[in-house]
């Protein structure tokens, strides 16, 4: 009992050693250099969704250099502190609290998964704490009111399909709503560069109007997040177009074979063909269609999947002439779009697409925040962000409230085809790289 | 009385602990660790105790979790009512589970658990109408400070310890042995397993949906990959069991302080200790040292995991001696 | 009709897989009684193995099984020997510690394999890949259908090995009754290592035809896990014949439900069936046909 | 109305006759002795009485209930307990505490439990194992903790299954003299027994079964004597004096 009482003391006088002395990251002992002005970036850098934490950690530090070779934050150097949050909500919670707590940044940027970037802006609520989101889609984030009770009645409200008078009892629980998230809107400094989920697909809406003018459409999405709302607003896109919605469907992730319901699709025959999906579902579901013959009007991608290189790898020929939405592409006119894109690929060898683009442009937003701001408490900074009003190679970032959005970049979206294995911007028009290719002539393409 | 001493004496100084540690960081450690000694506990009454090892224990996490945030959601109520209607719903779910899958003995019970976690999960994604599916609830956390969650976790946390060791001196903590220890002989001598074997998993299942209650009110947000998680939720339980000591009343506490500090050691490279070195150094070596292993850290979990039950198959508690013994040779 | 027929050929020829999938793991839990929690971990590692072999020499997946099988034989011998088989010999509460320790030897693989390889997505596109004949127009996928005679293959295969040869008579003595297999002079040691082995090197070649058609990521090991149980209690476990039963009627099951219920249910589906067959068919279709 | 009794009981497992209508009746206070050879249904027939096999056909009574069909547990509680021809100590528990739990069958609380099993630790002469693991026990300890967890709970009939098995002279010697107490104490027992000088001592009634079914009934010597018992089972004829 003596040993084993004196080891039990052991233990725990070890423990507390590991928490008390825990060293500090903040206090580096250079001394030539003036001290950096701290940034945590919380990122999944391992487990499922590492593949993007890493393409924007990669941008994160190529924006870096920049912002420091054109002298940093007035003259001190800018440093972003990675933490990986491994995917998951509590640690990504632990990284977000030990930035702060321990490394004492001034204000936090990233966040990729909606449940991680969650957990994480509950710690900024609580703490008033700034948080520039660039990647987490859903759009509760930028929704302080909608957590409150009677954000909620709004949103069940809504849901409930009553048609009659409910836009007034709307704006009367949105008041009340506001009032309720009172202690909260004034200290709330979440901000989102990227557009939240329900906007993805925007920019195809034009696009559908004025050139393919389909009359029915299958809507088939991944059980995920991003997978449901992309589907529901492209419902909702449908039924602003008078587009009949024959089939909504959704399926887990990693399914081997989508022939059963790309037979039943084949079976419905409608015009248009709308897939949420990651990438390699997403060559499945092409190669699968091809294999299939099946042939409508226009595939439609809605972003993610369908953007990325290694889409077109896997799905070959089956990729050619898909269309996608998709929130970036490297040829957009904006200053510096291209060169990020080149930059990217002379750096790392390989090719970036829209995630490491916001959080490149996240980069500068958070640099010139941080120049602009008169110290660096959490209140000067949050006062900043909302003055920012600056072009990125994301477009025009500017902070504004809309709807129950408060905090939020609005930006259009765009709409890409591969052609000729290549993905080509082909709408808006005016910024169009190249014509559309449509009607498509499936069987010649995919000979 | 002994190893209630020791209880009280821990309990005691993680009382006073928020009043010496005022940071943050820590306290979000000390939270999840306490969260998961209830987890841990839970399951340690169910497998440990009463032999029916589960592999789904997510299944009730994720209910008492949902009922928290759904009362809120429908209704409009605290999520703090979680607490009290939580394990009721995680009850709820678990004992026609039981009563139809309790039937099944050892390894195929297991597998059971496990079907359960995934039906639980599918299902809250595909009700998107009523549980929001993949979009997830959120509601605003009530508190700004972490002390009042802290100690509502260690609440719960000392509430689970004692109810295990209160049942464990009861009658029914006879019977849960004598089923662990053999079915046939409990059966003989008069007890219905059955039953027997469902009041363990209510037990069980009530104290991990509170658990799921307590996580929707901390973290603020949940969805049905987050708190149904195979991986994260019900297999993390097993190992903090596991760590900790299987069928020892201290055993899933320790276990659950080991597991959330080693995770956290881990993905921060030691609290930072080794990057901090490797920068003070200004090694380039020592700098992609420190890098790799920080990128290597789940893998340093996983290496840990094999490592403790390869050479400590009864957990820390469990192989006490043996630890202490190895420790004091060496002296 | 089409959809009738076409629904069925997916089901059938995806069971092919599925059906590989599950055999390696119904000889490791039927001999062993071992949940294997790694064992889609193992087909993810065997996977990469296919994968770099395409990528740096060019060699053609089926090829490839030639070198990957027998070098994931090895990795699933050692990891039986080296880490399961010690935890017998200790006396424990769990005896689902090894269980347990196939968690961590799946953390550890898929970590592994990460570092080496990165999370990115991988493919192999082979000149075959898309290939594909129409049969009264129902498609048929060309990798697909030769998986399905090779799964048939491999299951005659390994039904003759375990009857006929010494080795396989062991491996199934072992299984009946461990300690009667060790009085009778079996080194049933040896033959649960060799066993996980063989199963590790079957799952190996099902990871190497799947290739061809999917992709591969280092999380890819766990739904894969979860089916090869379903499949393995479907069919009963020990039982060769009962996976290639069990794997086609998953993945019928998955296919009808997604042609004629919903997609979103497939998953569910085969779990559904599973906790059914767990409840009023204990040992599966081995207990209807005796094999 | 009978103490207990079995009536034309059958059981199959399969296409395999285990027992095949098997009757007989056992008197209050009685010792009664079931023999047979290696795998002709003595142990099947204990698993019937105590609830864990149910039968084809046929029916048992107890006390005027009637519990074929009931679970194992229900069956205890009404009065008859059981030991395993193979035993199965909780090993992980300690000697006490395996006899509590039997204990508890008709005790109100761990105090009542733990005093009805000092008492029937002493009672066995076992209580001086009482804080071992039943993991350490001898297999005469194991045997003899067998019986005292079942008596544990307080039975009016306890089925013995092969306790004397593996055991030295020395102990077999004590355990006939604990079945006799055991009887004394007013517990019918039922005892399925191979060593003959056992069964010739102790039993007032011997059962000869093979194949499932009967072949003798009545007073130890009687059946010893039985032609059909002696070609099956004993191989020669019992010599009471050996």
């Amino acid at each position: 009992m003596k040993n084993s009482s004196l080891l039990i003391s052991l233990l725990l006088s070890g423990l507390l050693t590991i928490v008390s002395c825990s060293p500090n990251d903040s206090k580096t002992p250079s001394t030539d250099q003036p001290d950096p002005v701290n940034v945590g970036i919380v990122l999944p850098l391992t487990g499922k969704h590492a593949k993007f934490g890493e393409i924007e950690k990669l941008s994160f530090e190529l924006a870096l250099e920049k912002v420091n070779a054109e002298g940093g934050i007035n003259g001190r150097p800018l440093k972003l502190i990675f933490e990986d949050t491994t995917g998951k909500p509590d640690i990504g919670r632990s990284a977000a609290e030990k930035l702060i707590t321990q490394n004492e940044v001034v204000m936090l940027g990233g966040g990729y998964s909606s449940s991680v970037t969650a957990a994480i802006a509950g710690v900024a609520i609580n703490k008033g704490f700034p948080f520039l989101v660039n990647t987490g889609s859903a759009d509760i984030i930028t929704e302080p009111t909608a957590h409150t009770p009677s954000g909620k009645k709004i949103d069940r409200l809504k849901k409930s399909n009553k048609s009659d008078d409910i836009t007034t009892k709307i704006a009367e629980l949105t008041k009340k709503a506001e009032k309720e998230a009172e202690s909260i809107l004034s200290r709330y400094a979440i901000f989102r560069l990227n557009p939240p989920v329900s906007e993805y697909a925007n920019g195809i809406e034009s696009f559908l109007a004025q050139v393919v003018k389909p009359q029915t459409a299958v809507i088939l999405n991944e059980n995920s997040l991003f997978g449901t709302k992309g589907a529901a607003s492209f419902q909702k896109t449908c039924a602003r177009l008078g587009v009949r919605v024959l089939l909504k469907e959704s399926y887990d992730q990693g399914a081997i074979d989508f022939k059963p319901i790309l037979a039943k699709v084949k079976d419905l025959d409608p015009d248009i063909v709308y897939m949420s999906s990651y990438v390699l579902d997403a060559s499945l579901l092409m190669k699968q269609s091809m294999e299939l013959g099946l042939n409508p009007k226009m595939f439609i991608g809605g972003g993610a999947g369908f953007t990325l290189p290694e889409f077109y790898t896997a799905a070959g020929k089956a990729a050619e002439k898909v269309i996608s939405a998709t929130l970036w592409h490297q040829s957009i006119p904006f200053p510096g779009a291209m060169e990020y894109y080149d930059d990217f690929a002379k750096r790392y060898n390989r090719e970036t697409e829209y995630h490491g683009a916001e959080a490149y442009a996240a980069t500068f937003v958070i640099a010139d925040a941080l120049r602009r701001a008169k110290s660096f408490s959490p209140e000067e900074i949050r006062d900043a962000l909302l003055k920012t009003d600056m072009e990125t190679i994301f477009g025009p970032v500017k902070f504004i409230s809309y709807g129950a959005k408060v905090h939020q970049n609005r930006l259009p979206t765009y709409v890409v085809q591969w052609i000729d294995g290549k993905l080509t911007m082909i709408w808006p028009e005016n910024l169009a790289k190249q014509k559309y290719v449509y009607p498509v002539n499936w069987p010649e393409e995919r000979k | 009385m002994k190893k209630h001493t020791f209880g009280i004496v821990i309990a005691g100084i993680l009382a006073v602990a928020p009043l010496l540690i005022d940071n943050d960081y820590y306290l979000h450690l000390m939270i999840l660790a306490l969260m998961w000694v209830v987890i841990g506990s839970a399951w340690n009454l169910l497998a440990g105790y009463t032999g029916q090892v589960s592999f789904g224990d997510a299944a009730f996490f994720g209910t008492g979790a949902y009922t928290a945030g759904l009362l809120h959601d429908h209704l409009g109520w605290s999520p703090w009512w979680g607490l009290l209607f939580g394990p009721i719903t995680a009850i709820m779910v678990a004992v026609p589970f039981g009563w139809i899958c309790f039937r099944l003995r050892g390894a195929y019970f297991a597998l059971a658990t496990l079907a359960l976690n995934e039906v639980m999960r599918h299902t809250a994604t595909i009700m998107d109408g009523f549980t929001s599916g993949m979009a997830g609830v959120m509601i605003l956390q009530s508190f700004t400070s972490k002390i009042p969650y802290y100690y509502i976790a260690l609440a719960l946390a000392i509430l689970s310890v004692v109810c295990v060791m209160a049942v464990m001196g009861h009658r029914s903590g006879y019977y849960f042995l004598s089923i662990r220890e053999d079915q046939d002989a409990a059966e003989s001598l008069g007890i219905d397993t059955h039953f027997y074997k469902m009041i363990s998993l209510a037990i069980a299942a009530g104290l991990t949906g509170v658990a799921g209650a307590l996580y929707m009110n901390y973290m603020g947000f949940i969805d049905p990959e987050v708190v149904f998680s195979l991986h994260d939720i019900s297999i993390m339980a097993i190992l903090v069991g596991i760590v900790g000591g299987v069928g020892t009343i201290y055993g899933p506490a320790i276990g659950a302080f080991v597991m959330v500090l080693a995770q956290e050691l881990f993905r921060t490279g030691g609290f930072g200790v080794i990057t901090s070195l490797a920068e003070s150094t200004g090694n380039a070596s020592m700098i992609t040292i420190a890098n790799n292993m920080t990128q290597a850290h789940t893998l340093g979990f996983g290496i840990l995991v094999v490592l403790v039950i390869r050479f400590m198959p009864n957990g820390i508690a469990g192989d006490w001696e043996m630890l202490v013994k190895a420790v004091t040779k060496k002296r | 009709m089409e959809l009738l027929l076409q629904t069925l050929v997916s089901g059938l020829l995806k069971g092919g897989v599925y059906a590989l999938i599950g055999m390696g793991m119904t000889l490791i839990m039927g001999v062993m009684g071992v949940i294997n929690l790694a064992h889609g971990q193992i087909m993810m590692v065997a996977m990469y193995i296919t994968y770099s072999l395409f990528a740096i020499f060019g060699i053609d997946p089926y090829l490839s099984m030639a070198i990957g099988a027998p070098t994931i034989f090895v990795l699933g011998a050692a990891i039986q020997r080296y880490l399961l088989n010690p935890l017998m010999r200790i006396e424990t509460i769990l005896p689902e510690n090894q269980v347990l320790m196939t968690v961590g030897i799946g953390m550890v693989l898929t970590e592994s394999m990460r570092i080496i390889f990165t999370s990115d997505y991988k493919s192999v596109q082979v000149s075959y890949s898309n290939a594909v004949f129409f049969l009264g127009g129902v498609s048929f996928s060309m990798p697909l259908v030769i998986d399905f005679f090779l799964a048939v293959a491999m299951t005659c295969a390994l039904f003759w090995f375990l009857i006929r040869t010494d080795m396989g008579r062991s491996i199934r003595a072992t299984a009946q009754d461990k300690e009667a297999a060790t009085l009778m002079g079996i080194d049933t040691e040896r033959i649960t290592w060799i066993t996980f082995g063989i199963g590790s090197a079957i799952v190996a070649m099902a990871g190497a035809m799947l290739l061809p058609i999917f992709y591969l990521y280092p999380d890819i090991g766990g739904p894969f896990t979860r089916k090869a149980f379903v499949i393995c209690i479907l069919g009963g476990l020990g039982s060769t014949v009962g996976a290639i039963f069990g794997g086609i009627t998953l993945g019928l099951a998955e296919a009808f439900g997604a042609t004629y219920i919903a997609m979103e249910f497939e998953d569910m589906i085969g779990l559904v069936i599973f906790i059914i067959v767990l409840l009023f068919l204990p040992g599966g279709f081995k207990r209807l046909t005796g094999v | 109305m009978s103490f207990f009794e079995i009536k034309k009981i059958s059981k199959r497992f399969g296409g395999v006759k285990a027992v095949t209508d098997v009757s007989f009746t056992v008197q209050e206070g009685e010792i009664f002795g079931l023999i047979g050879p290696n795998g002709s249904g003595k142990t099947t027939l204990f698993n019937l009485i105590s609830g864990f096999y149910k039968p084809n056909a046929g029916s048992i009574h107890f006390q005027g209930n009637r519990i074929d069909g009931k679970e194992p547990h229900q069956i205890n509680r009404l009065g008859v307990a059981r030991t395993f021809q193979v035993v199965k100590p909780l090993k992980r528990m300690t000697v006490l505490d395996n006899v509590m739990v039997g204990a508890f069958a008709t005790a109100t609380g761990p105090k009542e439990a733990k005093a009805i099993a000092c008492e029937t630790l002493d009672f066995c002469r076992l209580d001086h194992r009482r804080k071992n693991l039943a993991g350490e026990l001898t297999i005469g300890d194991r045997k003899r903790l067998e019986i005292t967890r079942a008596l544990a709970t307080k039975p009016a009939l306890i089925l013995l299954d092969e306790t004397f098995a593996g055991l030295n002279h020395a102990e077999q010697d004590d355990s006939i003299k604990l079945i006799g107490r055991i009887r004394d104490s007013g517990v019918t027992i039922i005892i399925v027994e191979h060593i003959m000088k056992v069964i010739m001592n102790i039993s007032d009634k011997v059962h000869a079964i093979n194949f499932g079914e009967t072949m003798a009934e009545g007073t130890p010597s009687k059946v010893v004597s039985h032609p059909e018992v002696v070609r099956a089972y004993l191989g020669e004829p019992y010599d009471h004096h050996a």
